[in-house]
């Protein structure tokens, strides 16, 4: 709400704009965001006892507010079970989301007058992890490919055409692994046929969950050359979510970090990663392992595992792990507030006034 | 665990519900009038006409329905179009011979069944599984009234040491299980009716337990230096809800589907006196019977879930 | 609403080279290639089969010509290669006469109950909420029937005839099918891949059509498979009662009923239906097993 | 019997010792043999290990780590493994041993932790009927002792309220608290080698942190030797004294953690290093390497790396590489490694 109010205002009047070259398809120009979320919410009801009676939530995504500037990477960070892969199908509209609003270039999506389901789906594409069940097992995987833009109307030959082509633009000579099935390939080239079914559609927008997570280091290095080539191609935007702090670094522009379910700390990637405010991600930043025996670790940065979401910690939902924590932090949430130029931080200790004796920024 | 209990035995009410509703729905959908069936061929218009008022029929169908199902609660299934008694004696009393033969058979078969199918799936793909395997598929591929039949060519006629049919001088009313001259009567239905139990539980077993074997947690068990029987300790506890499942549904089975079995061997269960009721169309008994039956089916179920949720914690305790 | 031209078109068609990769289907067949004893039992079928569908070509006798001068006579007696029956009727006639009726007993309810049970399973698993409430509560209460009960209920009801015997049969068989397409469909759709189509704007009948139907169908068909057998067994029982086939129509269930007063007098000609039951279940059975060992495919 | 004595023989770690290795592995080969194909999974592993050193084995998924560490343990399925080669930890020969000698000195001399603690601990018993299991099976303890021991070992691990963790099964606990009670069960009867098959991969970061740091500290404590198999390069680094890095079933290179790191001989060893990602690579694309692994089931003529490798040459099609020292105890098996 207030905050998403002026991360919007900020975002806008920005000196230098990520958006890249010009697209037919922008309606909003540059400095409209490609997407803003405002206020999602998404809470999965627990029921239990002999009526089956709704006991209490778990609070996947809660008051996410946030937005995705053109021709940007926004990287999502967070622990498991923190609510990433909720937001992202919240934002594919794969699952419906309590409360809260998406505006996608300027147009609000659903309502009445609002950007249809099916052409967000155009516009915005997803990767899953690559899994088991990522692609159909009974379909060779260039069907797979092939299947959105039939679905949007193209004739077979077209659309199997089309298949090969992106199969080949993503590294995969489509004449030797188009007609194979799923089980018949490795992670690493599933992976690029999931890639290269979210281009079929020619979206705007791709949302990575988890995309390289599952891979070997030397594939996954060559998966994320690839998104990177594809960005510039396409000219995409992408939604890059992840658990690996280092991946996250290479490839986006602006980072989110999540906290169960909530936004804990947002900026550009110089400012989470050089000066991090928030208590959680600087635990997390600290727990990346160093690349030099010499440089060894004694001490945890943090102990203890993440809580449950099903009933977070009143407050400030990470003051059961923070070393700062104190009386106010029960009391009261802290909501984002700016700490510098493109970057915003939910702790007390950020906030002037806030009750919190020490004082961070 | 106890909120477990109780939600499954709430949820077993609708469908006992549903059960006497499609009881009923049978009896409208054979052909011919109901009030005929209830009475003699050769009775008078006016006793049509007073059964007709007194059993309701003049109604319309729900109420009709809810007439019937107060009458069943209350214990009233109408009388035998045969014996004139009341079904519900009629059937209890049969119900009673049946579980003699259907719980030694399952006993029979389920201790046997156990054992085989865990010894296979330990020793899945060599010739002590395929014999298990092998076994269980002649089980439940042989037509076990037929089998019956088998049994009967050589053990009552060719060697003569046991009885052929019925259930002996002693009767139903003091059969003892304890007493030779009397089990021995129990000895063949229980032999026949336990193959085909015999056979699925094995499947399941073996099933169940290779796929625990399977798990990751048995390298970590094996790991540990745990011998082949104490993994199978584990395997067996990991497996145990699935097999019980199975075995509630096959008790379920031998008491409500002892019918071909006791058919052939004259045993005066209920299977028997359904045979006899299909044959002279004694549809209150016939009616009854499939109530009975399919209630304690219902409720045998709902005692498996129960015992289920005992044996594995990640119910226990949710 | 859809507009072609914002896809990027190819420049040029391409041919694409021949398949070197197996399909799904053509994987199992070559598993099945090697699998020598569901082959075995699938040729003892196909036998079966033929012997069924020629029974008026091959069988030396009227089936249904009783002679009392040639009652219960044993194995090659005269012309009579298998015997006769207690009404003097040429066994082997019978026997592939009966196959014809047994057979249809066992794989039409199934097939039947296949299609009917298939498509509900399918719509309550996809649509989920109260539709499949509504189709699964319904389905838990004809499984709270054990099944020989129900089949000898319904067609103890409805009366005799084969008819009869197989709407019985088939009813007993739609919910424990449905089930299987139920649950198999509520987890293929929370998958990935089904997502991702979603996320495609499929519709749900294309998305049914294309990504859950393919991956549904083994399951339901492994397990109608292994109901062929037990449709069978139950069908023959049901003659045996009395509620299935009616005299003086060749049924084998039929035949072992009529032909139990003969035991004592020719123990082996009675015991030949019995045996015919036997080995079709078993052949039926067995190939079950093996397309469901050569259908479990491990990615 | 033999193995009780073997495990209270253990004498605090003296210098002489060092010199005798704990673990000698020699030439190792395993087959998976099926009606298909040979898989070669691992093609002639050598190395050593002294008392109370940490060996990490990296390597990406086929590499053969997890093969090797199993092989260690034989709990290879035995029908359709053929192992080959030489391996003895302590006084065991474990190729010679047979199963039920091998039983024994399981979960006692040498333990092993598994990749998901989720799924390698028994869903229907407690943590503590599974720590008390592997005592009272290897120091034939009453079950009252066994469970004393168990709360110790969990103290040992430092699970939080211990008392009430002993009764609760896998599932009421979180991920990282399960992986401590599996690492409780490993050390229930003071291994001298301890396995790890990718302990941390499946953990949160900041919980992945907190299990490296414990299993270092005890470690030390403890005095045991550890093989960590890992694909982490930055985990090896946080906890390893010697590297082997692996590929295609072989060793390819094998040195003191600090050397291999710093200063890799074999190019896929640097290939590794350069596709592991930072954030200063940002911009630029990360220098990965090309293609991917061979399939073990096909017979490899040459170098296995050859393929995918930047200084290829024509000897390297041909002939298997030699394995060169550098003299720091770096080995690696290359024609080009310098």
């Amino acid at each position: 709400m207030s905050a998403f109010d002026f991360i919007g205002a900020d975002l806008i009047s920005q000196e230098e704009p990520q958006a890249a070259s010009l697209d037919e398809r922008d309606r909003g120009g540059k400095q409209q965001p490609m997407l803003i979320v405002n206020g999602l919410r998404k809470y999965f009801p627990i029921r239990s006892g002999i009526l089956q009676r709704h006991v209490g939530d778990v609070k996947a995504v809660d008051d996410v507010s946030f937005s995705v500037l053109k021709g940007e990477t926004l990287g999502i960070v967070g622990e498991s079970g923190c609510g990433k892969s909720t937001l992202a199908r919240l934002l594919m509209h794969l699952i419906p989301s309590d409360s809260g609003e998406m505006i996608f270039d300027g147009d609000p999506v659903g309502g009445m007058r609002g950007l249809s389901l099916r052409d967000l789906r155009r516009n915005m594409q997803m990767v899953f992890q690559d899994s088991y069940s990522s692609l159909n097992p009974r379909l060779p995987v260039q069907d797979s490919v092939a299947y959105g833009p039939r679905v949007h109307g193209m004739s077979r030959t077209d659309a199997m055409d089309l298949a090969c082509d992106l199969l080949d633009k993503v590294g995969l000579r489509a004449a030797m692994f188009g007609a194979r099935y799923p089980h018949e390939l490795s992670g690493g080239q599933k992976q690029r046929v999931n890639i290269a079914r979210a281009l079929a559609l020619n979206p705007r927008m791709i949302i990575l969950d988890e995309a390289v997570s599952a891979l070997d280091k030397s594939v996954e290095a060559q998966v994320l050359n690839l998104l990177g080539h594809l960005k510039r191609e396409f000219n995409l935007t992408y939604v890059f979510i992840s658990h690996d702090l280092n991946v996250v670094q290479y490839i986006s522009d602006r980072v989110l970090v999540m906290y169960l379910g909530q936004v804990v700390e947002i900026g550009s990637v110089d400012a989470i990663y050089d000066t991090p405010l928030h208590p959680y991600s600087r635990a997390l930043l600290d727990s990346r392992l160093s690349m030099d025996p010499d440089d060894r670790m004694t001490e945890p940065p943090i102990s203890g595992d993440p809580p449950n979401p099903v009933n977070p910690p009143s407050g400030c939902r990470f003051r059961t792990r923070c070393a700062f924590a104190e009386t106010v932090c029960a009391a009261e949430a802290p909501s984002l507030s700016q700490a510098g130029p493109d970057h915003f931080v939910a702790c007390h200790m950020v906030r002037r006034g806030s009750g919190h004796s020490r004082l961070l920024s | 665990m106890w909120y477990y209990a109780a939600r499954r035995i709430l949820m077993s009410i609708p469908i006992a519900l549903g059960v006497t509703v499609v009881c009923y729905a049978l009896v409208l959908l054979a052909p011919g009038d109901p009030i005929q069936s209830l009475l003699p061929p050769d009775a008078s218009p006016e006793e049509i006409a007073y059964l007709r008022k007194v059993y309701g029929f003049d109604k319309p169908i729900p109420v009709q329905y809810l007439l019937w199902l107060q009458r069943a609660l209350s214990g009233d299934l109408g009388i035998s179009l045969q014996t004139n008694r009341p079904v519900m004696l009629e059937v209890l009393n049969a119900l009673s011979n049946t579980f003699v033969i259907s719980v030694g058979a399952v006993l029979l078969a389920f201790s046997l069944a156990f054992i085989l199918g865990t010894i296979a799936a330990y020793h899945i793909g060599k010739p002590a599984d395929r014999i298990a395997t092998g076994v269980a598929v002649v089980g439940v591929s042989v037509p076990n009234y037929w089998l019956g039949i088998v049994l009967v060519i050589v053990f009552a006629v060719k060697l003569g040491v046991l009885p052929a049919t019925g259930m002996g001088s002693a009767g139903s009313s003091s059969f003892s299980i304890f007493d030779w001259n009397q089990a021995k009567y129990a000895v063949l239905p229980i032999l026949t009716m336990s193959l085909v139990p015999l056979g699925i539980i094995m499947r399941t077993t073996r099933s169940a337990v290779a796929e625990v074997l399977n798990n990751d947690f048995v390298q970590m068990l094996r790991a540990k230096g745990l011998g082949p029987l104490a993994v199978l300790r584990h395997a067996i506890w990991n497996a145990l809800p699935q097999v019980l499942t199975v075995m509630g549904l096959q008790l379920g089975y031998l008491v409500g589907g002892s019918i071909l079995i006791e058919t052939i061997f004259t045993w005066p269960g209920t299977g028997f006196l359904m045979s006899k009721a299909i044959l002279t169309r004694d549809v209150p008994v016939l009616q009854g019977a499939i109530l009975v039956l399919s209630l304690t089916f219902v409720s045998i179920n709902l005692m498996v879930d129960l015992l289920q949720t005992a044996v594995d914690p990640r119910i226990k305790r949710a | 609403m859809t507009d072609v031209s914002a896809f990027r078109l190819p420049l040029f068609r391409r041919k694409r080279e021949a398949r070197e990769v197996r399909g799904y289907w053509a994987s199992v067949a070559n598993r099945l290639r090697y699998d020598y004893v569901t082959l075995f039992f699938l040729a003892i079928i196909l036998t079966i089969v033929l012997l069924s569908i020629f029974a008026p070509l091959l069988a030396p006798f009227d089936p249904t010509k009783t002679s009392m001068a040639y009652r219960m006579k044993p194995m090659g007696f005269r012309n009579f290669i298998l015997g006769t029956d207690e009404l003097g009727r040429d066994m082997l006639s019978r026997l592939l006469w009966g196959g014809r009726t047994s057979l249809m007993m066992g794989l039409v309810p199934v097939a039947a109950a296949t299609v009917i049970g298939g498509l509900l399973g399918v719509i309550a698993g996809f649509r989920g909420g109260w539709v499949n409430s509504a189709i699964m509560r319904t389905m838990d209460v004809f499984y709270a029937f054990p099944s020989v009960l129900l089949a000898v209920a319904i067609s103890g009801t409805l009366g005799g005839g084969s008819k009869n015997g197989m709407i019985a049969l088939t009813l007993v068989f739609i919910p424990s099918i449905c089930r299987i397409a139920e649950s198999a469909t509520t987890q293929v759709r929370s998958l990935d891949f089904v997502e991702a189509a979603r996320a495609s704007g499929a519709s749900t009948l294309s998305i049914i059509w294309h990504h859950i139907l393919g991956n549904v169908l083994g399951p339901v068909f492994i397990f109608a498979s292994s109901m062929i057998s037990v449709s069978i067994l139950l069908g023959s029982g049901l003659s045996f009662l009395g509620l299935g086939v009616e005299p003086p129509t060749p049924d084998w269930g039929l035949m072992l009923s009529t032909l139990r007063a003969g035991i004592y007098v020719q123990p082996l000609v009675c015991a030949l239906p019995g045996v015919a039951i036997f080995i079709t279940s078993l052949s039926f059975n067995l190939v079950s097993d093996g397309l469901r060992q050569a259908m479990d495919v491990k990615a | 019997m033999q193995l009780d004595l073997a495990v209270e023989d253990r004498k605090p770690v003296t210098f002489a010792e060092v010199s005798e290795p704990l673990v000698e592995v020699r030439d190792l080969s395993v087959k998976f043999v099926s009606r298909e194909a040979v898989n070669r999974a691992v093609n002639g592993v050598s190395f050593s290990l002294a008392p109370s050193e940490v060996l990490c084995i990296i390597g990406e998924s086929g590499s053969g780590k997890s093969v090797t560490m199993r092989a260690l343990m034989k709990l290879l399925p035995p029908k359709r493994t053929v192992i080959e080669g030489g391996m003895r930890v302590g006084p065991h020969d474990i190729v010679k041993m047979r199963e039920a000698d091998m039983r024994a000195v399981r979960g006692s001399a040498i333990s092993m932790i598994f990749q998901e603690p989720m799924t390698a601990l028994d869903p229907v018993y407690t943590i503590g009927d599974q720590i008390a299991e592997t005592v009272m099976r290897h120091q034939k303890i009453g079950r009252g002792a066994a469970m004393e021991r168990a709360l110790e070992l969990l103290k040992l691990v430092r699970v939080p309220s211990p008392e009430r963790r002993l009764k609760a099964y896998p599932h009421e606990l979180s991920g990282g608290l399960r992986q401590r009670a599996m690492i409780a069960v490993a050390l229930s009867c003071n291994p001298q080698l301890l396995l790890a098959d990718e302990p941390t991969t499946a953990l949160d970061a900041t919980v992945q942190i907190q299990v490296l740091v414990l299993l270092r500290r005890l470690q030390q404590e403890l005095g045991m030797a550890v093989i960590f198999v890992t694909h982490d390069l930055g985990v090896a680094a946080q906890i390893a004294d010697k590297v082997a890095v692996m590929y295609a079933g072989r060793i390819v290179e094998y040195g003191a953690v600090a050397d291999v790191m710093m200063k890799p001989r074999h190019p896929y060893t640097v290939g590794m290093l350069a596709s592991t990602v930072h954030g200063h690579m940002r911009g630029h694309d990360i220098d990965a390497i090309p293609g991917s692994p061979p399939d073990l089931r096909k017979p490899i003529v040459g170098c296995s790396f050859a393929p995918r490798c930047k200084v290829v040459s024509a000897v390297c099609q041909t002939h298997s590489p030699p394995t060169k020292s550098f003299g720091n105890g770096q080995y690696a098996a290359c024609f080009h490694a310098e």
